[in-house]
C-alpha cells in the first residue's frame, strides 16, 4: 500500500521532471526540473531496497552535480540571451522546430531499438520475489573492500584525474590566447 | 522497523488490540495504516516542537546577545518577552509579499520551500531517544548529509531568483560556503562511522556509553579534534556567525534574502534555526553520547527496581528522561552556537575559504586516517580503556 | 511471505509533505489577510536607493567553479568511503583490518595528492586570481 | 506494481528524454543535463535488474560507479564548457567548430 504510493509518487516525479527538462525553455528551470527528476530516481531506488544508492543519489546529485550545474550556468552568463560574436543566431540555444523534429525522430528510433531488445526480457516475466529488508550498506562495503577493491582504488585515480584535469582546464588565466 | 516510535508502541497490548480491531473492520492488514497514523501524529508533534524551538531560538538569540552586551533584550510581549516569537510570526504573516519585477518568479517562490524541505526531511533521522525516533534508516547519517545539502541549492536559488546584485553575491557566497564546509563535516562523520561500524543512528549511539569517558569525543585524540572540526563546519554550514558571510549586513545588505519579504523570509529563517538544532543534535548523537545517561533508562529497569513502578510506565518515563537528556545536551550546544555568534567577529571571505580548505579539510583527513590506524592498532579500545587497563595491570603487578 | 517493508520511509514522506504544507499553508494564510499594494517603485530590486543598473545575472568569477569542483570530487569520495568505513570494524574483528587499512590509505592518499596539487597551484587561494603579487596569508596584519 | 517492467519503462522514458534533450538543445550545458538523465536511466536499470533477476549486489556496485563517473564527467564537462566560454563567449554548440573541415 505505502510501497505503491511511494513508487507512484517517485515515478511521477521522475518522469514529470524528465519531461519538464525536455519542454523547459529556461536553462535554470531545466536544472531545477532535473533536480526533481533525480529526487524521483532516489525514491525509486528506495522502492527496491537500494537504500544506500538512494542516499548516494541524494548526496552526489542533489548536493553535488546540480550545484555544479547551477554554478556553471551562472558562470556562463546565466540565462541572458547574449548575441554571440560569431553571429550564430540562426538556431536559438534551447532549440527550434527543426532540432526538435530531429530529436523526436532520434528518440523514436532509439525507443524502437530498445523495445526490440527488451521484449525477450519482458517475455520471461521474471518472478519479482522481493526479498525482505536487509542492510545493503554492509554488503556493499564488503563487496567494495573485497571483490571490487580494484575498482574502488581505480575510482580514486579517476577522481584525481577529473580534479586535476578540470582544475587545469577551468583555472582563471590572466591573458587569453585567442 | 526497529527502534522507531512505531516499534516502541507495538510492544504494548493496546497497539495489538487496535491493530486487530482495525484489521477486522477494514478487511485488510491494518498494521501499515496504524503505523502511518502514529508516524503522522509524531511528525506533527516534532514539527510543532521544532517550530517552537526555532521561534524560541530567535528569542534566545536576542536575549543572550542582550545579556552578553549588558542590555535587557525583548521584554514587552508576555513574561520576560518570551512570546516575542509569536509576535514576530504574526508580523511576518501580515507583511506584504513583494516579488520584484525582474525576479524569476517560479524559482523565487521555490527557494524557501526547498530550504524548508531539506531541513524538515533531516528531522526524520535525528535520534531523540532510544524509543522515540521517527526513522531508523540503515543509511541514517548519510541520508542526513544528502538531505542537508538541499539547503545549499535553496540558498543559491534564492540568491539567483531575486535578480538583485546583493542577493546574487550572497547566494553565490552562501552556496560555495555551504558546499565547501560540507567536506570537513562529512570527513569527520566518516571517522566516527569507522569507530562505530555502521551508518544508522542507532548503531552510532549504541557504540557509545552513558558516561563521558565512553563518548566518541573522548575515544581517541583524533575523534576529539574531529568534534571541533565538525562543530566549526556545522556553524559554517548553517551560515551562523562568525561565518555568516552570505548575509553579512555590513557588506551585502542582507545577502541572499535581501528581496524576500514577509513569510518567505520567515521560512528561510525558520529553516536556518531548525537546521542549527539539527546539526547540534547530530553533534550530540555522534560525539557526545546522544540520549544516553550513565545508567540504562530506555528499558526503564532502573525505575522499576528503585521506585517500584509498573513496567510500561517506567519505560515511558525512562524514554522521556532520555528525551530530556538529548534535548539538554543539544540545547547546551545551541547556547554555545549563539554565544560564539556574539563573541567572535566575522571572517573575511578569503579567510573563510582558507580556513576550510587549508586547515579544516587536511585536519579532517588526518583525523580520518588517525581513527582508522587507532582502530587497527588498539583493536577499537578507547584511550580511557587503555589507561584504565594499564593502570589496572600496573596495580595488579 | 516476507516482503520488502518500506514503512520505515513513511516519516520521511510525511515530513516532506508537512514541509510543503507548512510553506504553502502559511503563504496561503498570509495571502488572505496581508495587504497587497504593489507599485512600480516597490518592485524594483534594492540597490541602496539607486535605480538598478542592468541584470544581476552576470558572469561570475571562475574561482567559484573551482571550489565547487574540489567539493564534488570530495563528495564522491566520501560517498565511496562510507560503506567501506562502515565495514572497517567488522573486518578489524576478524583480523582483516590491516589490508582494509592499507586500501583506505591508498584511496585517501591519491585524493590527498589531488588537493596538494590544487594547493600548490593556488586554486585554494581565494584572492590570488586577481591579485597576483600580494600573496594573501591569513591576514596577520589585521 | 513494483515490477521489473515498470522499472524498465521508467528508465526507458528517462533515456528517451535524455536523448531528446541531447539532440534538440544547442546549449552545451543543456546537453550535459541530457547526459545526466541518460546516466541515471542506466544506473536505475542496473539496480532494478539486480533486484529482480539475481539478488547479489553487483548491480548496485555498477550503479554506484555510474554515479561516480557521472559526477566526474559533469565536473570535467562543465570545466570544458567554462573554458570554452572564456575563449569564445558562447556556449552554443555550433560555435565549437574549430576542428571542422
Amino acid at each position: 500500500m505505502f510501497a505503491n504510493t511511494l513508487f507512484l509518487a517517485s515515478a511521477c516525479l521522475t518522469i514529470g521532471g524528465a519531461i519538464a527538462v525536455v519542454y523547459s525553455k529556461n536553462l535554470m528551470h531545466a536544472c531545477i526540473y532535473l533536480l526533481a527528476s533525480l529526487f524521483g530516481v532516489a525514491g525509486l531506488y528506495t522502492c527496491i531496497g537500494a537504500d544506500f544508492l538512494a542516499a548516494t543519489q541524494l548526496v552526489v546529485y542533489a548536493g553535488g552535480v546540480v550545484i555544479l550545474m547551477l554554478f556553471a550556468i551562472m558562470l556562463t552568463g546565466g540565462t541572458s540571451n547574449k548575441v554571440n560574436r560569431f553571429g550564430l543566431e540562426k538556431i536559438p540555444a534551447m532549440g527550434n522546430k527543426k532540432t526538435f523534429f530531429i530529436a523526436s525522430f532520434a528518440a523514436v528510433v532509439s525507443a524502437m531499438i530498445i523495445v526490440k531488445i527488451l521484449i525477450p526480457v519482458l517475455k520471461q516475466n521474471p518472478s519479482s520475489a522481493l526479498s525482505p529488508n536487509e542492510p545493503t550498506v554492509e554488503r556493499l562495503g564488503t563487496l567494495l573492500a573485497t571483490d571490487h577493491i580494484l575498482a574502488f582504488e581505480i575510482s580514486s585515480v579517476l577522481l584525481l584525474g577529473a580534479l586535476v584535469g578540470a582544475a587545469v582546464i577551468s583555472r582563471p588565466r590572466k591573458e587569453i590566447h585567442d | 522497523m526497529n527502534s522507531t516510535v512505531v516499534s516502541y508502541f507495538s510492544q504494548s497490548n493496546e497497539f495489538q488490540n487496535v491493530t486487530n480491531w482495525l484489521t477486522q473492520i477494514l478487511g485488510f492488514n491494518a498494521s501499515s495504516l496504524v503505523a502511518f497514523i502514529i508516524f503522522a501524529v509524531f511528525s506533527l508533534i516534532i514539527v510543532g516542537a521544532m517550530a517552537t524551538i526555532g521561534g524560541l531560538g530567535t528569542y534566545a538569540e536576542r536575549k543572550i546577545s542582550a545579556d552578553l552586551q549588558a542590555r535587557i533584550g525583548p521584554n514587552r510581549v508576555g513574561p520576560f518577552g518570551i512570546l516575542q516569537f509569536l509576535a514576530d510570526g504574526v508580523k511576518m504573516i501580515l507583511k506584504e509579499d513583494i516579488v520584484t519585477t525582474n525576479a524569476d518568479r517560479f524559482t523565487f517562490n521555490l527557494a524557501p520551500v526547498l530550504c524548508l524541505v531539506g531541513v524538515f526531511a533531516t528531522l526524520a533521522v535525528v535520534p531523540y531517544s532510544s524509543g522515540f525516533m521517527l526513522a531508523d534508516l540503515n543509511v541514517g547519517i548519510f541520508y542526513l548529509v544528502g538531505m542537508a545539502s538541499l539547503v545549499g541549492v535553496g540558498v543559491f536559488l534564492g540568491g539567483y531568483a531575486s535578480n538583485s546584485k546583493w542577493s546574487m553575491l550572497g547566494g553565490m557566497r552562501g552556496a560555495s560556503q555551504i558546499i565547501s564546509y560540507e567536506i570537513p563535516a562529512t570527513l569527520s562523520i566518516i571517522a566516527i562511522v569507522l569507530l562505530a561500524g555502521g551508518l544508522s543512528m542507532k548503531t552510532l549511539i549504541d557504540g557509545q556509553g552513558g558516561a563521558p569517558q565512553d563518548w566518541y569525543i573522548f575515544h581517541n585524540p583524533f575523534a576529539f579534534m574531529g568534534f571541533f572540526v565538525y562543530f566549526i563546519s556545522a556553524l559554517a554550514e548553517t551560515n551562523r556567525a562568525p561565518f555568516d558571510l552570505p548575509e553579512a549586513e555590513s557588506e551585502l545588505v542582507s545577502g541572499y534574502h535581501t528581496e524576500y519579504t514577509g513569510m518567505k523570509f520567515g521560512l528561510f529563517a525558520l529553516a536556518e534555526y531548525i537546521e542549527v538544532f539539527v546539526v547540534c543534535g547530530v553533534a550530540v548523537a555522534l560525539f557526545l553520547g546522544g540520549y544516553k545517561v550513565p545508567f540504562d533508562l530506555g528499558s526503564g529497569q532502573i525505575l522499576v527496581e528503585k521506585l517500584g513502578l509498573d513496567g510500561m510506565l517506567a519505560q515511558n518515563i525512562g524514554q522521556f528522561l532520555e528525551l530530556g537528556s538529548f534535548f539538554t545536551k543539544t540545547l547546551l550546544l545551541y547556547y554555545v552556537v549563539i554565544w560564539v555568534r556574539w563573541t567572535l567577529p566575522r571572517l573575511r571571505v578569503d579567510q573563510l575559504m582558507t580556513l576550510c580548505w587549508k586547515y579544516l579539510t587536511p585536519i579532517a583527513l588526518v583525523n580520518l586516517i588517525g581513527c582508522a590506524v587507532w582502530m587497527y592498532a588498539f583493536n577499537g579500545k578507547s584511550i580511557f580503556a587503555l589507561i584504565f587497563h594499564a593502570a589496572g595491570s600496573a596495580g595488579g603487578h | 511471505m516476507s516482503t520488502l517493508n518500506l514503512d520505515v520511509y513513511m516519516p520521511i514522506v510525511i515530513l516532506i509533505a508537512l514541509a510543503l504544507l507548512v510553506a504553502g499553508g502559511s503563504l496561503f494564510l498570509g495571502s488572505l489577510i496581508r495587504p497587497q499594494h504593489p507599485n512600480k517603485l516597490k518592485e524594483t530590486a534594492y540597490e541602496c536607493g539607486e535605480e538598478p543598473v542592468g541584470s544581476a545575472w552576470a558572469n561570475f568569477n571562475v574561482r567559484f567553479y573551482v571550489v565547487a569542483l574540489i567539493f564534488i570530487i570530495f563528495d564522491v569520495e566520501s560517498a565511496l568511503m562510507f560503506p567501506v568505513a562502515a565495514v572497517f570494524k567488522k573486518f578489524n574483528e576478524i583480523g582483516l583490518g590491516g589490508t582494509l587499512l592499507m586500501s583506505i590509505l591508498t584511496f585517501v592518499s591519491v585524493l590527498v595528492a589531488g588537493i596538494v596539487y590544487c594547493w600548490k597551484k593556488g586554486d585554494l587561494d581565494w584572492v590570488k586570481s586577481f591579485n597576483q603579487t600580494n600573496q594573501p596569508t591569513i591576514a596577520k596584519k589585521d | 506494481m513494483i515490477s521489473l517492467s515498470s522499472y524498465l519503462f521508467i528508465s526507458l522514458v528517462l533515456f528517451l528524454c535524455g536523448i531528446f534533450v541531447m539532440v534538440a538543445r544547442k546549449n552545451i550545458i543543456a546537453i550535459l543535463l541530457g547526459i545526466e538523465l541518460i546516466l541515471n536511466a542506466s544506473a536505475l536499470n542496473f539496480a532494478a535488474y539486480t533486484k529482480f533477476l539475481n539478488n547479489n549486489l553487483e548491480g548496485h556496485i555498477m550503479s554506484l560507479f555510474i554515479i561516480v563517473i557521472a559526477a566526474a564527467e559533469a565536473a570535467v564537462g562543465l570545466g570544458i564548457v567554462i573554458r570554452f566560454f572564456q575563449l569564445r563567449e558562447s556556449i552554443h554548440i555550433d560555435d565549437a567548430s574549430t576542428l571542422q573541415n
